[in-house]
């Protein structure tokens, strides 16, 4: 049985880009939530969405968003001291494994992968290939430096127009190391089409990859079906799904439900 | 002894006795598919209008904690020549569509669309407490309920069940008046007006206010109204409203309904295992009370 | 910055705004008068009617789990007579007396009966959902209730409030019926009307079969329908229905409610601690929000 | 928050008296109410009465019914299988004191003293008298017989008419007891003039004394009020009083309500 949500307030912002903010809040419950798990956020008088919860220290919470749309904007635009509710977490999350990591995000897709650096086993061995499209979009990254300074790790940062870091796609990023290196593990994030083809490459490579996936989301708990992908609804059985599984669904990476129901194409 | 699952709602013949309640998950056949393997006897589908509609923004649904529910959708849905299509390959799964609408020519041009539909009926919402001009709206004028029956019939091949809730006037005006339109059977009841207010935020917790409470809280109200259903008309009903496990769900079975469809109950457990746990419940009790066919227990507590 | 607890309810003065909902422990001045010492700011009686009434045999009043109540009392009180007795000596308490009858001059004669004893006011009750003839069968005939009003108005000297609940006809044109016919305020809502049947037992949990569901599960029918009436009428509302904690308390004043009464909540808690809690919760919310008067707050969520 | 009532099936029944009978069930709630609690009891069909709970052995529960009017009677009938509604247990219990106790009950007030006895520390020394009109009316000789066996005990059966044990009242023989000897402790059930009596014959000695008061009750919880007794509220600040509280309740041994609220004399 869910419980209703509750007001949090907002204690700081980071900027992390020029439309990208960081809120910071003291909340129990989302700072116990499971890398991959989300919350729905809701900017009382704007809207209400679906956010991942991003790692904080010391026992708070954060989300990290991008200035989109009404309810994203209105989130972005919240300030110190500010209200929001907040309910969940929802979902299930990153099945963690030991050894070689190869984490692929792009844009607020990181948000996950930095809660789930920040919980992976200490000896895990973590390469992350973060993607943007240019070098002022990118973000996290001295954010994931911190995080993975303790262990084994590598950074690849890619952008699209190669205005920094390694020049091209993380999917590209993405297939040099699987063909570089013997992984354990891959976890995604970000657009669908990427995740589609990491998860794809992952496969290729026999390797268990997962990939947390990003639908309309009403209710957050299994009842309006906004979420659904094929027979998967994303809110519950998800987001988290396994390549396998993903790449049999009529849907990953190829259509989705707007808002009304209706199927769109990506 | 062999007992059955097999339930009866006036024309409509299902293998279970649970059915999946409109606007849950109602959108995706492949989910219908899902959830009639796991389970539930048919599958109600999302309430569908000629139009597409994008529904409110959000908040839209939101638990209230002690399984309550409250939502505002705005009802929102493909459309009906879309959600035609999304079906039309379907040939297992016992869908009944959810139609609204605010005039008769609506409903019969939606039947049209699913001309072709391998479907098991329609379900004619009249109850939506919270969108304007559809539902309650219609729910409350008797004469158009009856006008909007008798167009859905007219048009239909399939059973047509027509869904009540509390709205302004007397739900068993509405009852009446489908009957008398010919519907074969009612849907009792839709969720109930409520409004939640966020003490912190000074304002509703959904984003149109006012919205529908469904879940536990309703279910001593969803009995109530299929016991007066079935004390003073002679018409079968799916009853709907509260039902969390299979005792909600023999309750109401005993207050007079032929079937029992399920809501929010998908927000408490497994959307994969809701139905078969009701389902054997309400077999074992079944049973244990020495009870072969769920037509026997139908308003057995008011005799 | 100090805040009050003051409350104002039309020409009503209250020191605080918790007041017992009607048939709650509601026949002993004793109690009422330990209530008022525990922080209620007024109670309201026991429905009372001409004669007195035994009430309906057990079960009457059964608690559902989940802070929901389903009871059907069949109106037991001692009649006006007796009950005027039992209150002629209280000087301290401020009491509102629930009325009920059928007709209007029950209502001038129990109003003449109360003469020289010392009370707040009176509360019609046009809204109890299970006894035949009396209560809902009122509330659902806006012209009878308009009668009803308007004698109990003509008798009394204190302010006359009604109490609506949802019935089978538009308890808006109850409140409408009764703003016109001179009500000072309007309390909203009674017990909602409910049937629990026994699986086991295949029949009602109540004796009288249907009864009226209480407590948690109708918090936001409550907060709905004071919102409603705050929304299209200029008249003061005592908030009822389901609050068990000071944030529900404050929901309804948020809602529109400028009191608010508890009821199946003295059911949760030791009767000595349950109003001293809410108006202590009540009180830190305003502190910490910066509101000076309950006054303030009323219906602030609508803005 | 109260729990709905539940179900439960009379396993067997035992002739006590003419018009008494002990329906004993399984069920583990009302196994485990202390003395002086009790249930609300319904007949289906019939109506719901207030009970208290009776000891029964091994983890069972029972009732202790005196044939009366409709309810009474239709409890009394049940057979064996037969089903009935309990909720609760409801309501506050005796304060078990070591040492001396002295018991005073009459008719089905003993049930209360039973469980009592049941609960008392195994060195607690109990002296017991119980108060029936004649000698066919007289019960629990053999249960308190069974129970008090394993303690320093004294037992004195009462009959108004003299027909068995000690001629005349309970409340006589109670006087006495308390005359001869230092008690720690008494605890009363029965008709109220006799706990009246009790209660002043306690204070008077200076013992502390408890009795259980029995009123309308529709509720059991605390919500209907049919069970009030001056400023008390027998199902919730009772049933169990102490003598001082209760001597100096306006109503105790006086008056009570009927079922309509009405004050009636005792
Ligand atoms: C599980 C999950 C985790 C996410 N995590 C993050 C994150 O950490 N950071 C981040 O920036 N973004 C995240 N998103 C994406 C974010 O929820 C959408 O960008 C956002 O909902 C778009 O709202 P908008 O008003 O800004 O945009 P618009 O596209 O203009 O949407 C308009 C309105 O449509 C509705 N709407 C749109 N998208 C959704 C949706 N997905 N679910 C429900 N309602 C919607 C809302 O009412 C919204 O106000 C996540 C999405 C999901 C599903
Ligand atoms: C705390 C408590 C414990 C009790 N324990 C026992 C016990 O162990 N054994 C036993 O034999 N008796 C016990 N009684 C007394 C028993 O509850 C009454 O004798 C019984 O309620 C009378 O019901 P009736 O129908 O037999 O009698 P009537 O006097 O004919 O009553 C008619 C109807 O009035 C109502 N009514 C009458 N008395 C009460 C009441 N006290 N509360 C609620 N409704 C009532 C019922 O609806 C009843 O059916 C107890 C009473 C209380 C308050
Ligand atoms: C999120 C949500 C959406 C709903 N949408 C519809 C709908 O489109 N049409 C309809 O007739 N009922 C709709 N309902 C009402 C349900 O079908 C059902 O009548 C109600 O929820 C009571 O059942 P429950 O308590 O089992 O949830 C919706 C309910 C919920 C919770
Ligand atoms: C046992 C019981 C008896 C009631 N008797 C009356 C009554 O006599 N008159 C009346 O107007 N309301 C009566 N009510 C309704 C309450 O006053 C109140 O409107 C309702 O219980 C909703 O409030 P709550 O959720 O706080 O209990 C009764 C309620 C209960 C539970
Ligand atoms: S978001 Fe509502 S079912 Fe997944
Ligand atoms: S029995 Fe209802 S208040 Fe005590």
């Amino acid at each position: 049985m869910h419980e209703t949500s509750h007001i949090v307030q907002v204690t700081s912002v980071r900027d992390e880009t020029a439309t990208v903010h960081t809120l910071e809040f003291d909340d129990s419950t989302m700072a116990a939530a499971l890398p991959g798990q989300f919350a729905m956020v809701w900017v009382p008088g704007i809207g209400e969405i679906p956010m991942s919860v991003m790692v904080a220290d010391g026992g708070r919470a954060a989300f990290t968003v991008r200035r989109h749309g009404e309810a994203t904007t209105g989130l972005y635009n919240l300030g110190p001291g500010e209200m929001m509710g907040v309910r969940g977490p929802y979902g299930n999350s990153f099945d963690i494994r030991a050894g070689r990591l190869l984490l692929v995000g792009g844009g607020t897709g990181l948000v996950p992968l930095m809660r789930l650096i920040s919980r992976a086993p200490p000896d895990a061995d973590i390469t992350l290939v973060m993607g943007a499209r240019t070098r002022p979009e990118v973000f996290f990254a001295d954010t994931a430096r911190a995080l993975l300074r303790p262990r084994p790790h590598c950074i690849v940062v890619c952008t699209d127009d190669g205005s920094y870091g390694r020049p091209g796609l993380a999917t590209d990023a993405a297939a040099d190391e699987l063909s570089g290196g013997a992984f354990d593990a891959v976890y995604a994030c970000g657009p669908e089409i990427m995740m589609y083809k990491v998860m794809r490459l992952a496969q290729d490579a026999g390797v268990f990859a997962q990939a947390s996936v990003e639908r309309i989301m009403k209710c957050g708990t299994g009842i309006c079906g906004s979420c659904c992908m094929g027979r998967e609804l994303v809110c519950g059985d998800g987001t988290v799904f396994e390549a396998g599984r993903l790449l049999a669904n009529p849907d990953f990476g190829v259509r989705y439900r707007t808002k009304s129901g209706e199927v769109a194409y990506y | 002894m062999e007992s059955s699952l097999e339930a009866q709602v006036g024309p409509l013949r299902l293998e279970r006795p649970t059915v999946l309640a409109s606007g849950i998950l109602g959108i995706s056949v492949e989910i219908f598919g899902r959830l009639h393997g796991a389970g539930a006897g048919a599958i109600v589908s999302k309430s569908i209008s000629v139009e597409p509609r994008d529904g409110y923004p959000g908040p839209t649904v939101v638990p209230l904690g002690g399984g309550g529910w409250i939502n505002a959708v705005g009802l929102s849905n493909p459309g009906a020549a879309a959600f035609a299509g999304m079906i039309r390959d379907n040939r297992t799964v016992p869908i009944i569509v959810s139609l609204v609408g605010s005039a008769p020519e609506e409903f019969s041009s939606m039947v049209e669309r699913f001309e072709g539909c391998h479907i098991a009926g329609y379900e004619i919402n009249l109850s939506c407490p919270h969108v304007d001009d559809v539902g309650l709206e219609v729910g409350d004028d008797p004469e158009l309920v009856s006008r909007v029956v008798r167009a859905t019939k007219s048009a239909a091949s399939v059973p047509v069940f027509a869904k009540v809730g509390l709205g302004r006037s007397d739900y068993l005006d509405t009852v009446s008046a489908a009957i008398d339109a010919g519907a074969d059977g009612i849907t009792a009841i839709n969720t109930v007006q409520a409004l939640a207010i966020d003490i912190e935020a000074q304002r509703p917790k959904l984003s149109n206010g006012i919205g529908g409470l469904s879940g536990i809280p309703i279910g001593t109200i969803a009995q109530r109204c299929v016991a007066q259903i079935h004390s003073q008309f002679d018409i079968p009903i799916m009853g709907c409203g509260g039902v969390s496990t299979w005792e909600d769900a023999v309750a109401l079975v005993l207050a007079g309904a032929s079937a029992v469809q399920l809501g929010s109950a998908l927000g408490y457990g497994s959307p994969d295992r809701v139905f078969a746990d009701v389902n054997d419940g309400i077999a074992r009790y079944m049973e244990r009370k020495g009870v072969r066919s769920v037509r026997e227990m139908v308003g057995r507590a008011l005799a």
